[in-house]
């Protein structure tokens, strides 16, 4: 999805330090401190996680920390809330599989 | 809506909802569950760890454990129609001091007496069990046949299963007192003062008998004590034991759904009290717990599994735990209180057992001889200390 | 006092119906038709169905599902939701690292 | 175990717990405030439409300058203010638990306020929980804090105040509304809010709800029908839209568990789980007093006037004023209280449908089922005149209290008098100047600048304009009607902004003069 570089109101976005992140094996790019959530979306990455018993993909929903659906693993460690959680330089994010980074069969 | 029933169970815990559906199994007509709280397994049923153990237990209620282990626990989801998530890997009561060894030995002596497969094992055989242990635990208990069960489907189960079979279950319906009528246990009256007969009244509420019971004169020797609860987020699948310690710092297991569920104190639980924070008058069904609690349960449990740090906790609850004078719960009729069965006390471990109380509370109703002696149970085996 | 049986006989026994496949708890993953079924088996408040079906006891502690929860039950039930008892409300009110925990407050020192 | 003192504990750092910080800390009291969200002001932040209300209130402000100037005022009067500080528990004896950074605290207040406001109310429908279904509150997080937009094509669900106010951003961040939907019959929120999101061309469903949401990995449309009487969709009314993103704005519910953990009485009431709270916000337990929306769902303004009267009460419970001094004070807050509580959207008319205004009008039912005023309509209300020369047209229909218009003009044109929720009137005898300040100052939207005669057979319209990018002098576009629909080819020949407007530009467009009462918005292609 597409970053807002200028807006009517809030005029323009202030410039922020880039820093490459992984996710799922690839090198992604986001500005420093934003959520991971929101580096994710502007790579166009909407799936943040599959469920425990359907295995069905999850993605933001409330953005602010509350409904725990955008949780991934995140440096190893799982059911990080990636709406709220700050990105930084080298974080290594994987998609989760119920609470694991592996999908099951 | 009628209130006369041949038997009439004060508590709508586990124990009492076992209780009711063995009756209603055993072809006892009508039975009625009075519970007080608004829902079902209120009290201890949904406040506690989840162990169905036999070890560490007191040898007058090994017989019985070991009943319900043997021949209950395991089709029990089949007979309740619910996953009660029965795992019967095992039970490790761990020791961090020789002190520790020292006691845990002394249980397992003890528990070896009467015919209990439990046994010490060493450090490298605990690891070998979970390798997720911390170097500082030294040995353990062993105890294979032990496990763990979901005390919260296991309740309801049993109380689904009662009201399928037409028991009557009346929630909000805290008991005031109870009257003789001819010399004889029959009614219970509630604090709205309607009023149950039964012909049999089994009075299982947790410390809340206690003072049920002194209504028609009856004192039951036992205390009150606050027990906490706490519940990890889903964690992946690391350990299938029961665990414990011999210094009694936490106990719990993993849950089938992943979460580990654990209980713990911060040491200061004999002088918690409960109150109403807007009267500021005592008031035990405010549940409230306690600020230092959960992180004395966190540090507990990292002492033993450090492989936990980075799980989060999610949510904390309380209990009361009804505590008998020593430790032993109360089984029995009463001989001064004739048509009534006290069934309390279970001071904390009543869960793992409640099948068969339940299924001994029916046979004691039903005039059967109970499926193994408990004549070790009676409320009044107390002597003077001199 | 609440008669269960009583009410278990006014509300009829459960009926399928088309949207019960439809998730309700998105942390525990219960769908409509559960929570309708349990009701019919004497689940009657939020604090059982949790216990029950877990519903509202995953990682969101039901901050998204309760409200969803509540008008199930109340509609089955055939009252209003505030009629409904709802669930209790216990620390942590976000969830929170056991290491963290076990840093407050210990030893005699602090 | 080391136990922190304060006067007062703040919980949530939003609208009401700064203004109560703010006011205890004028009278004295050291407030502590814990917060935890990275940043301070609650919701305030993610509004960038301005207020209503009157000066007092901070009208014609936008929600995140409020915010500005609530730090500002809290900070000069030194309320410490703590982020990413999460409450873990509200425990007895007015101790709280606070996770600060990798440390739990423990802080005592002799007074604790809860001001932890609302959480977002949930519908479920076949495929919710696919990636691309998200909340109002997640939309305005995404697009005013993380400077992202949250879909390409969106469909809005929630015809109420955030439903409408989201969809107006989502599109002021460039993103296209393609329905708002509601299973309601009516438009929920402010009838100015539906008028600026429809003369967009967005369509209004009202009546409608979602079937369902299509899509595999994510969202790729959405199917919406219409409702019976039974709230069930009925067949074949059914439509589909190719979205990537569907939000869900249905209404807010307190987020009152801590006052929950704390064994505050507790109502269980349509607008949820609320505390007893008396008029200053003291709960059933001493000392713990609760204030703006999670004491009940309200707007941002009344929740600063509680948090205020919360303030004053709490700090004459800690001896830092006399019980005459509070009443006093409490009294002046009270009147700025009511007056926001006036109007069709008084708490007392929820739920309500209010068929005519105060002045007797009968409202535009259209309005309500489609989200505009028709042409013929707009006629009977006391702002729209027909005058020679360049003149206001003020296209407010409802009762909502708010006023800023009539002291933006300086010439006296518009009156609305004691009563903030009349409706704005024009006074013929006045003369306008074409200054443009009432078209910036409202926050509604509804004011149009009007000139019949310019040129030969072409008049102009002004109207406010909050999009990028901004028309140009000499640009030719369309003019689209209040309904959203293209009424006639238009030409852009002013296009006026300075610090007064506060971002809005004021936007003069050519059209015939048959269409000057028609033409209400600008696009530069149909």
């Amino acid at each position: 999805m597409e970053r807002i570089e200028n807006h009517p109101i809030l005029g323009e976005t202030p410039k922020r330090k880039k820093v490459t992140f992984s996710y799922d094996g690839k090198m992604l790019e986001g500005y420093e401190g934003e959520p991971i959530a929101t580096a994710l979306k502007a790579a166009g990455v909407m799936a943040h996680r599959y469920t425990a018993k359907t295995h069905e993909p999850r993605g933001i929903f409330c953005a602010i920390g509350r409904c725990t659906d955008c949780v991934m693993i995140v440096d190893g460690k799982p059911n990080i809330r990636t709406c709220i959680t700050p990105l930084e330089a080298g974080m290594v994010v994987q998609t989760q599989y119920g609470v694991s980074a592996t999908p099951e069969e | 809506m009628s209130n006369v029933a041949d038997v009439v169970i004060i508590g709508g815990g586990i124990n009492g909802c076992a209780a009711a559906y063995y009756l209603a199994k055993g072809g006892t007509k009508s039975v009625i569950v009075l519970e007080a709280s608004n829902s079902i397994g209120h009290g201890g049923s949904s406040r506690n760890g989840g162990g169905v153990r036999q070890s560490g237990r007191d040898i007058r209620e090994l017989p019985y454990a070991m009943y319900g282990i043997k021949n209950m626990w395991p089709t029990l989801s089949e007979e309740l129609g619910v996953d009660t998530e029965y795992t019967q890997k095992g039970n490790l009561r761990m020791g961090k001091t020789p002190e520790h060894i020292k006691k845990l030995e002394a249980l397992t002596k003890s528990a070896n007496s009467v015919g209990l497969d439990v046994r010490m094992i060493d450090q490298k055989e605990v690891k070998e069990i979970c390798p997720y242990l911390s170097d500082e635990v030294i040995g353990a208990s062993w105890c294979p046949t032990d496990g763990h069960a979901n005390p919260l489907t296991t309740t309801l189960g049993y109380y689904k299963r009662a009201l399928e079979m037409g028991v009557k279950f009346y929630t909000e319906a805290p008991v005031k007192s109870l009257q003789k009528v001819k010399g004889k246990v029959r009614k219970v009256i509630l604090n709205d003062g309607t009023i149950f007969e039964g012909e049999t009244i089994i009075l299982v509420s947790g410390y809340e008998s206690r003072a049920i019971a002194r209504t028609i004169g009856v004192d039951v020797p036992m205390t009150r004590l606050i027990d906490e609860c706490l519940v990890t987020e889903m964690q992946p699948h690391m350990i299938d034991v029961m665990f414990g310690c011999a210094s009694a710092d936490f106990y719990g297991h993993q849950t089938k759904h992943g979460s580990f569920v654990f209980g713990s104190d911060s040491g200061w639980e004999t002088v918690d009290e409960m109150v109403d924070p807007s009267t500021n008058i005592p008031d035990p069904s405010k549940l409230i717990t306690n600020s230092m609690t959960l992180s004395a349960s966190c540090r507990a449990i990292q002492g033993y599994i450090p492989a936990l740090k980075d799980a989060k906790i999610v949510r904390s609850w309380c209990g009361w735990l009804d505590e008998s004078f020593d430790g032993v719960p109360f089984l029995s009729r009463v001989d001064e209180a004739p048509g009534l069965i006290l069934a309390c006390g279970f001071t904390g471990h009543g869960f793992g057992t409640a099948p068969v109380v339940g299924l001994m509370l029916s046979q004691m109703v039903q005039g059967e001889e109970t499926v193994v002696d408990i004549s070790a149970l009676q409320y009044n085996r107390f002597k003077p200390c001199r | 006092m609440v008669d269960i049986q009583a009410k278990l006989k006014e509300i009829g026994p459960f009926v399928e119906e088309p949207d019960d496949d439809l998730l309700v708890c998105r942390c525990e993953e219960v769908t409509k038709g559960q929570i309708r079924k349990a009701v019919h088996e004497g689940i009657f408040t939020l604090e059982e169905m949790r216990r029950y079906l877990r519903s509202g006891m995953g990682l969101c502690q039901g901050q998204t599902c309760g409200k969803l929860v509540k008008s199930i039950i109340a509609s089955e039930l055939k009252v209003s939701p505030a009629e409904v008892v709802p669930a209790s409300s216990r620390a942590p009110m976000r969830p929170i690292e056991m290491c963290i925990l076990a840093e407050d407050g210990g030893g005699c020192d602090e | 175990m080391k136990i922190e003192r304060y006067d007062m504990i703040v919980i949530g750092a939003g609208p009401a717990g700064l203004s109560a910080a703010i006011e205890a800390a004028k009278k004295g009291l050291k407030p502590i405030v814990f917060d935890e969200n990275a940043r301070p002001g609650g919701q305030l932040f993610k509004q960038i439409h301005k207020f209503f209300g009157s000066k007092e209130h901070k009208a014609k402000v936008r929600g995140f300058k409020i915010g500005e100037e609530l730090l500002e005022e809290a900070e000069e009067y030194g309320v410490e203010v703590i982020l990413n500080a999460t409450v873990v528990g509200l425990y007895p004896e007015k101790e709280v638990t606070v996770k600060i950074g990798d440390k739990v605290k423990h802080y005592k207040g002799d007074a604790i306020l809860v001001a932890t406001g609302a959480s977002e109310n949930m519908v479920n429908f076949e495929g919710w929980t696919k990636p691309g279904v998200i909340g109002a509150g997640a939309a305005q997080t995404m697009m005013n804090l993380h400077h992202i937009k949250p879909g390409n094509r969106i469909l809005m669900l929630g015809s109420g105040n955030v439903g409408l106010v989201v969809s107006y951003q989502l599109m002021q961040a460039g993103c296209e509304v393609v329905a708002l939907a509601d299973a309601a019959p009516r438009v929920g929120g402010y009838g100015v809010h539906a008028a600026k999101v429809a003369r967009c061309g967005v369509p209004f469903y009202l009546s409608h709800t979602i079937v369902k949401v299509e899509g595999d990995e994510c969202v790729t449309g959405v199917v919406i029908g219409q409702v019976g009487p039974d709230w069930k969709v009925i067949p074949g009314t059914e439509k589909h839209f190719d979205v990537d993103t569907v939000c869900l704005a249905v209404g807010l519910s307190p987020m009152s568990q801590l006052l929950k953990q704390a064994e505050v009485k507790m109502n269980d009431t349509k607008g949820g789980h609320v505390p007893e709270c008396d008029k200053h916000g003291a709960t059933s337990v001493p000392g713990i007093y609760a204030a703006g929306d999670v004491s009940g769902i309200e707007e941002a303004s009344s929740a600063m006037i509680e948090g205020r009267m919360s303030g004053t009460a709490i700090a004459c419970y800690l001896g830092y004023m006399t019980e005459e001094e509070r009443d006093s004070r409490i009294d002046e807050l009270e009147k700025q209280l009511d007056t926001l509580r006036q109007g069709m959207f008084a708490p007392k008319n929820r739920g309500k449908l209010v068929e005519k205004t105060d002045e007797g009008i009968d409202v535009s039912m259209n309005l309500l089922n489609k989200g505009f005023v028709t042409d013929d309509e707009i006629e009977r209300f006391p702002g729209v005149t027909h005058q020679k020369g360049i003149h206001p047209v003020i296209e407010c229909t409802q009762n909502i209290p708010c006023n800023p218009c009539q002291d933006a003009c300086k010439m006296g044109c518009i009156r609305i008098g004691e009563n903030i929720t009349s409706l704005p009137a024009i006074d013929p005898e006045k003369k306008c100047i074409g200054c443009g300040m009432c078209v910036a100052s409202c926050s509604g939207q509804s004011i149009f600048l009007v000139e019949e005669d310019v040129e030969e057979g072409y008049g102009e319209v002004t109207m406010p304009y909050e999009f990028l990018p901004v028309p140009e002098v000499g640009d030719r576009g369309v003019a689209l009607g209040r309904n959203g629909q293209y009424v006639c080819d238009a030409e852009v020949t002013k296009v006026r902004i300075a610090p007064a407007f506060d971002h809005t530009y004021l936007l003069t467009i050519k059209v015939p003069n048959d269409m000057v009462m028609r033409a209400r918005f600008y696009k530069k292609e149909a």
